[in-house]
């Protein structure tokens, strides 16, 4: 993060993309996008357009992986080579094997690993757009998507950033504040159990500046978490009425 | 491939097109629907999704400036690369593009650089030294049979969507100016997949007819009617009088769907 | 190809090393020239010099890749460092990923796949100096090589180009042709089954001048085949003259 | 991990640290010993050696000339790579770095980072041409657990112990001068991770406890009580209200640690 | 290697070997026929074709421009690269060089580089800047054992071989002239490889010695009968007698060698 | 190495680093340096910092290496990036594959392979500092941590090199010697059996210099093998006491 950022927020406290401290961008989640996955989800969140896929519980492979006690969950967050202001190469990031790696263990604790020895269950996650947040947007997406591939889970995983503009803390950073702000603060959670799975920092907060990004990020959460359980429904019922 | 479908399934599939018809009630000679959506990636500078029945792809162009190759001094640089990513497909693996994607990635960049479909002579922007590099990324999302024509009437899709910046050369440097320009094209080839079942001739396989087909020839053709890549592909043979035949279907199809598509 | 092509075939009809327009490169072809592959074959066609070599029926490794109902072909098309104008990278190119997978598929029609379940054979072609139509020559030393080896095959496979220069559909492009001719159609045939396996095409035909080309490449595929079956027949009479 | 201690293991450890007591004799907020060498690679401009009890890392640092990046043209560069070494431990491979190592050198880098640590503005040679890349290597030699804090104080305390040459700009080129000055430094930052066992929270786990341990969380702060980084790890979660607790005694244990260290 | 050769082959070859003889009848001191071949690949600057025995060794040689080491801005560079295709040998795997094939390259390398036999200081065209650089490229097509003597000789008769452009420096820039002349060569060492069985030492061991012997020692010596480069292999040992009646032997075959090659 | 040197030796026989021709640098060696290695030791040799660690005789991994007649021992000889000069990329460079090979086969001929099949052994050496000579001090550093992790060994092997500095014949080069001298014969030896495991030699010796640099790092190594066998005692001695 920066050290100094420009005025990102105007005097009445409206942001560069015209929201409040405390708004979330708009957003749009849907269910059972694709036909070949176990279960998929795609979202757009701001200017995000990310899609997720679950494929499992199945055999793993290679087999040497498998593990004789609990299922194993694999993720790959990847980036699409047009998804950002440069053409990213395809080969993936030391940054997005570090997303990969706390985006499975944001979604591991939703998870009843145990129910499932021996097999394994992947994740797959592609941005398509990037517009800063793929993380969170990612972990929504990709909870969904396990959900619709039918593996039980103890409650969807939820996930948005706070952050520090200018000298306010606000919710869900967009690409300019991502760059030219003062900290981000993305924070998975599981609403309904009160489980924060993913936290990490980058820039300079104050202790009651982080509580404050905290609880304004776990809001945003449950805020999505109504619109990640609509998504779902939305989905089933459809299949219903298609039953009936 | 076999354990994808039965030989059950496979007996059933060879009796319905002896009678003419396929598993998905399309005749022999059809096509599945086509929809192509334009534009949806707003931070790439080209975009289209085509839905071939259910096979998906996103096709990305981005335009970044570049030095020529040694040969071609003058002439900008089309490049083509194509991901089979995880999501489109239980079979498809992460990690660098095997066989499949690079075969997929080299026919769709034959159909378009053999055509001249985009203009490289005028994304020189100074002869041996800087030019524009137009990367085309193929993202299969959903694989249901026939990526090289789904992918290759998305790459088009994006190249004719692709705006690039105005610009001019002020002293030897590039200074971007206002506005876009669409990229310059020549001609719009398209490209038809015929597949081979014991010795009868589909167009537009889709999954549960490549599972169990002999062999596949692909055809690009420009305007003219004219042919500007050819690739057979799969494990079986075609006789001369398949390749006559299965030339003339992909023709005949590549001007029906040059109308229906407006290209 | 090229969109305009210099002047390559002279007034008479001569092209620039002196063929006529459905006139083969001189060609010579060799069997069993190395001692440690199962079959191999050595071929100049042109100023191509390629060796192919065969190995197996034999085990797969790594075994998983092994099928339970028939044998796997593999095939690699690598080309020597110094076999082009500038040196190449011995790493393989997306290039020889193609070529090899083509060629696979090439030689696949004429093996007995569902005779020898469990089993590999592994051809390996090496190009030590090119000259256009590499592929075609590779393919035709490479069934040498695997009916050296003893794999029952239903037919020699045989690989020869045309293509178009200046206005004329010509014979075996080579390496000047290749590079500034209109267009060039490489075809693998095997010609007691009347059977295409090979075919690819770069640049512009009009449909009779694509039928033109094929007719045209499968009558040159069906002389480098007697010599071919020359070859074979020489390497087992040669032998057959020593056990005597 | 499992396999690495039994389930008698960890009830016992689980036991323990419900009477507040750790298999090692700590407290559960105590830190391990910290021993600190500096200077130790004569032949790097920068080097320390940390070992936290019995986890062992060796930070060697280089300073080149090369390229800023094109959005800090006025910048240096400083980069952190780890290398969790096969001698560390017997379940380390060698091979290209695969995730642990990754996150370490991508958790340590974020500390320094962000923080500002090092004064990347005062080494810039030629805005936009030539900077100064400072590259921090760790080196992980023996794991015995928290290889964060150990890594992070061993890149901190190297960065302390790196040496540049004096030098000049003359007509644009970079001339060396006699003598060293230190490497520009604009802040200190501390790292220090807890990890949660059954809901207790325990500072700078050992590799016992990080084989049975739920999760852990990391905060680098620096001179004025602010965090300037944090990572969540391992398949558990915490309570917000377990955050902040975490937090408060992370901040507190990186004021104790900096009077000891004296930073 | 005991799946190879079976025990009963082993004491096959060592009764014979205790008796002077060998199974390929030839005596312990004996290398096998060698054929060489210069020229066949018209497209590389040089290159030549060695048979020792059945091993068969193509060598090419690019001659390209480029830039010089930094630490020697007046030499051209000269590298060897070495590949064991797969259809050299059933125990040959494609994909990148091993530690076999690096071995080779590198112990071709230093009989070269070592007896200066390339005058790379001929090769500079202008200083720091823009230098020859040759390219060995060593390619084994045929396994049948001692592939570093084989490989030596072909690549020095591939060196020989080899012609470079002539050429002129204009304004900084190089100019092309008609014509060709030889590398600029100062040596022209010879190798010779000697193994040990069960305490007797042999010279050019083949493929079926290979399998069965402890250890192997390989001398490169120049015209001035001179030491240039030394390398043990294998997995025993040889006791300092054993190295210097190697030594000596290894020595006089070069000469033996020599005048046979008229190099 | 060079053609010819600049003068590194003096007029009375001293050379830059005080040396006379026959002496070895300053040498130290710590045995059980590392608590998860099954053995370790450190050496330091002139500025040479190296550490080695034994792991074994365990379970191979993978296990289609194991072979079943006998232990398999596995080198890797890597370079610290801030060992050197210039920073060094970690990736394993073709002098750091040749070398975990020469070091592999110099150590091989101390072991019982036979009394430990389908079991490994792994040997890793870091070379924390370089200062001329790595490989010789990498090897008598293995040995050791070889012979701590009790795997039983026919004699310890102990390595030193020898060279040709202007016309001298010298012991032991240190970095400025082997990058300006005339010739750098590395040897390893087991002493107690006058077995050579290593021998290589860059640069130009007469047939007499060669013999005469043979002996002189043979020598060395003598020396070399009275501090190893210190050191192994040292540390036994210690968990006597500790015993006691």
């Amino acid at each position: 993060m920066n050290e100094k950022s420009e005025k990102l927020i105007d005097k009445k406290g409206i942001r560069g993309d015209g929201r409040k401290a405390d708004e979330l961008r708009p957003l749009k989640l849907q269910v059972g996008v694709l036909s070949n996955a176990d279960g998929s989800a795609y979202i757009e969140h701001g200017k995000n357009k990310i899609l997720a896929a679950a494929f499992g519980p199945r055999e793993m492979h290679p087999k040497h992986l498998a593990q004789p006690d609990r299922m194993v969950l694999r993720c790959r967050y990847h980036m699409a080579p047009f998804s950002v202001q440069e053409r990213k190469s395809p080969a993936p990031s030391r940054r997005e094997v570090e997303l990969s790696k706390v985006i499975k263990e944001a979604l591991e604790p939703a998870l009843f690993l145990e129910l499932y020895p021996r097999t394994g269950v992947d994740v797959f996650v592609e941005v398509l757009q990037a517009d800063g947040g793929t993380r969170c947007a990612a972990i929504t997406a990709a909870a969904l998507a396990i959900a619709d591939a039918g593996v039980p889970m103890r409650d969807l995983v939820v996930a948005c950033a706070a952050g520090k503009v200018d000298d306010t803390v606000v919710l869900d950073l967009y690409d300019a504040e991502d760059k030219l702000g003062l900290a981000d603060v993305p924070v998975a959670y599981m609403p309904s159990l009160n489980a924060v799975t993913l936290l990490q920092m980058d820039g300079i907060l104050k202790p009651n500046e982080f509580e404050k990004a905290l609880n304004m990020a776990m809001e945003g959460c449950k805020k999505i978490y109504e619109i990640q359980k609509e998504a779902l429904k939305t989905k089933y019922m459809v299949v219903k009425e298609v039953d009936e | 491939m076999s354990s994808l479908v039965t030989k059950v399934r496979l007996k059933q599939i060879e009796q319905l097109i002896e009678n003419g018809k396929r598993l998905d009630d399309r005749g022999l000679l059809d096509t599945r629907e086509i929809k192509i959506e334009q534009g949806i990636i707003e931070k790439a500078e080209g975009s289209a999704r085509v839905l071939l029945g259910k096979t998906e792809v996103l096709v990305g162009v981005k335009v970044e400036t570049g030095e020529p190759f040694p040969d071609t001094p003058d002439d900008g640089v089309m490049t083509v690369n194509a991901e089979l990513v995880p999501l489109a497909s239980p079979n498809f693996e992460p990690g660098p593009p095997d066989e499949n994607s690079i075969e997929l990635a080299r026919v769709v960049d034959r159909g378009i650089r053999e055509s001249h479909a985009v203009d490289t002579e005028k994304l020189c922007i100074e002869s041996g030294k800087k030019v524009f590099v137009v990367f085309v990324d193929v993202y299969v999302l959903n694989h249901d049979g026939n990526l090289i024509d789904a992918s290759a009437i998305a790459a088009m899709a994006a190249l004719m969507n692709t705006k690039m910046p105005n610009y001019e050369i002020k002293d030897g440097d590039l200074k971007i100016k206002q506005g876009y320009t669409p990229l310059p094209m020549k001609s719009h080839p398209i490209t038809v997949t015929i597949g081979k079942i014991n010795n009868h001739l589909i167009v537009d396989p889709w999954l549960e007819e490549e599972a169990v087909m002999d062999s596949r020839i692909t055809f690009a053709s420009n305007e003219a009617g004219n042919i500007c890549a050819i690739q057979k592909g799969g494990n079986s043979y075609f006789t001369p009088q398949q390749i006559l035949e299965a030339s003339k279907i992909a023709l005949d199809k590549a001007v029906e769907l040059r109308k229906k598509l407006n290209w």
